[in-house]
Order: C-alpha cells, then structure tokens, then sequence
C-alpha cells in the first residue's frame, strides 16, 4: 500500500485530499504513479497534466520524476508553494 | 524548537527576547515578517486562507534551517509560520536569526526567507469579494532563491 | 521622525506597530538590532560609553535615510540609536525597513547597517575590569560599507 | 571666527572639547587647520598626526584635507567612527 496526498488546488480539482491505494503492477517511480493516476478519466488526467506547476512529494522529500516509489511511502502532489 | 506552524500570532520582541536569553554571545539580531497586504495584484483581500502539509511542513523548516547554520556563522534560528484564516494586516511568517555579527545574521535571515518561500509546503488562497483564488507562484521568488544555489562541486 | 537618538531603551514591536499603522501596503518588515556582548576581543566588558556629535549625528542618519530610500523601493524606516552609558545585553541600535516586497527591505535594511557603522559619528568607550580603552573600528566594517559604493557614472 | 569640536580619544588626548578661534591667516583649507593646530606643540603634533585613522567633518558633513574653510563654520575633528 501506499499512501497518496493531493494539496491546495489540486485537492479542490480532484474533490480529494488523500488516499490509499495497493502499489499499482509496474510502478516504480514518481512518474510512473503520476501517469497510473491520470488514466483513471479526463478530471485526473487534466488536474495532473499541468507541466511543470505540479510538484511532488516522496517521504516528506521534494521528488522528481524519476523518484523510486516503494510500498509504504507517503507521495504527495501540489501546485508551486505559495507561502512566506 | 526553532520552527513552529501555528493558527496563533506571534511576538516578535518575545520571540527575540528568547533567542537572546539562550545565549550571551549575541551582538547581531535580523529579522524579518511578512504581513497580509490589504490588496493583491490590484485586487481587494477580504481573508487569506493558508494551507500547508503537516509533517512535511517542519521537516522542509528544519533543513531550510539546518542548511542556514551550515553556511554561515550563526547561533540560532527561529521561524514561525501562521496557518488558517488570516486578514489583512495579520502577520504571516517570522524569521530571527542572532550571530556575533551583523554580515552572516543578515544573509541568514534572508536566505531563510527565500528558501522557505519556495520549498515550504504552505499554499495561500484569497477570499475577495469577486470569489475565492489561489494565489500563483511568483517567478521573482524562484529567482530569490537561485541566488542562493551553490555550483556544483566536481568529484575528482 | 525616522531617526532617533536616545539613552533610552526601545522596543522593536512597538517601532514596527508605528511604522505599520502608518501604511497598509506594508507586505515586509526587514529589522536589525545591535546588542552589548558581554565580551569583546577576549575580555570582559563591564559598562559602555557611547558618544556622538550631537547634529551632525541626525544629519548623517537622515542622509543615509534618504540614500536607501533613493536605491529602493521601500516605504518608511525607522532607525534609533542610543547614547550613554549601556550595560552588557543592552541594545544598541535599531533599524527597521518596511516595504512591499521582502527584497528591497533586506537591501535597505543592511545597507542603513552598513552605513552608519562607517558614517555616523559615534563612539564606543569599553570598562572593563583591566581599565577602559576606546574600541578600534573594524576594517571589516569599511569592506561592508564599500559594497554598497556605486561605480563613478561618467558624464557624457 | 570658527568653532573646532573635538570627540572621543581625540577630546581626551587633547583635554579639550571644543573651542571658538579667529580663522588662523592663510589658512583656507581642512589640512591648513590641520597644520596649525599641529604647530601648537607635542600633545597637539602627535594627537593630530594620525595619518588616515583622523576623520574631519565641516558643518556636520565629512570632508577631505582639502575642503575648504570658511569664517562662521563648524570644523570637527574625530577618530574613525565606531557606533551600531
């Protein structure tokens, strides 16, 4: 299992701010858990294909694409931060 | 504990008073602290909402710090960010940092700010009286804290 | 007034409250406080003596005012420092920059620093238990202040 | 006539404050006040001798040895500053 977060704008898109869900077959990295969730219809496909604005999160960790994801991790998708 | 997220308002004079009494060393005191201006991008703010990822939060604070205290001479750090509803005027972040000298205190202090401003997970939203927007990324943010990226070390 | 000097104590939040009320696009408050360590070069200091040039203090203070105002983009600052007699843990000297955005209110802040330390006349006489001595001033002091020296415009 | 203000370890060395004093005959300059004030004697020779660690302020604003002197001004002499 892993444990999935979305932030800001991106959980008001997906009307969701967390979920857990089993590891899906072939996902190893961040990207590869981005484009598993963007096939599940048009809203997760256009709230996740923002290019660059989207940011991701692995253990607490900013992750980039590439990013090993492991059963048990925490990965979080959010806009830009906008504190300070 | 030198980073704190919190719903309450801050003092700054309390807050440096502290720093001060865990050590006698001080002779240099920086600070800075955003506030909610009353207008954003000529639009009229009614409440600011400030979202933010708890855990992560401190974890991003505590090594914006950590790096802080590596880079220059300095004795201590606190920074405090506010979260929830918040109004215009309100104070948003605190940053104070004391050194024995005023050159590392100042950069310190400033290299916290932006490094938070671009790595802290914190979102704002605006309520106004057209509706409700989250706020954008500036792009002058990521340049604040490009200044700061140090070059790449070639491994021999 | 933005300059004050003064044997009293001072208070950063109720400086940074006043600067604040008088405008409400303040979105950054950039400060500094100087403070008495309890030693300097190696040796214990028991009082401090501080001395100025009544008049031209003021005047030195409110030209260097003015030259910040006139490198950035900032709205009010405030910069108070106190003569007489100080005791270790005492503050010396504040300087508050209220602007806009947090960059220029760094800038300012640092260079208001920088500029009194070599321009202003003051001076400092430590007690300590060996006897009292003026304090030298610091080279580093001049490099500091020499940053902020613009290039000679040519006139065409 | 001139008001010359002395400060700090110069006052001290100097036993003297301040004084008002006729504008000395030929003397137009800051480094013309300089000299004759050295030719006063030892105490004064050598408390102004200080090469570059002297600073000179003419009606309150920093000068060099050749700004000039005028009758009616206020001419301090000091060592470098050491507020903040």
């Amino acid at each position: 299992m892993i444990k999935v977060l979305y932030f800001a704008k991106l959980r008001e898109d997906l009307g969701k701010a967390s979920e857990e869900l089993a590891l899906p077959g072939g996902v190893t990295t961040v990207a590869g858990l981005r484009a598993h969730l963007m096939a599940r219809g048009a809203t997760w496909q256009s709230a996740l294909e923002q290019g660059r604005a989207l940011r991701v999160a692995v253990n607490h960790e900013m992750a980039e694409p590439g990013t090993p994801v492991h059963a048990g991790d925490e990965v979080a998708f959010f806009p830009p931060v906008t504190g300070g | 504990m030198p980073v704190r997220i919190q719903t309450e308002d801050f003092d700054i004079g309390r807050e440096i008073a502290a720093l001060r009494a865990a050590n006698t060393k001080v002779g240099a005191v920086a600070s800075f602290i955003g506030t909610v201006r009353d207008v954003n991008d000529g639009n009229a703010v009614a409440t600011l909402t400030l979202e933010h990822y708890p855990g992560m939060t401190e974890k991003a604070l505590e090594d914006i710090v950590a790096e802080a205290r590596s880079r220059w001479r300095i004795i201590d750090a606190t920074v405090i960010h506010r979260v929830g509803e918040l109004k215009p005027l309100d104070q948003i972040v605190l940053v104070v940092v004391v050194g024995e000298h005023r050159g590392d205190a100042f950069a310190a202090c400033e290299f916290l700010m932006d490094y938070l401003k671009t790595r802290a997970p914190f979102w704002k939203k605006e309520q106004t009286p057209e509706g409700s927007r989250w706020v954008d990324a500036r792009g002058s943010d990521d340049i604040a804290a490009e200044r700061w990226v140090k070059p790449k070390q070639d491994v021999a």
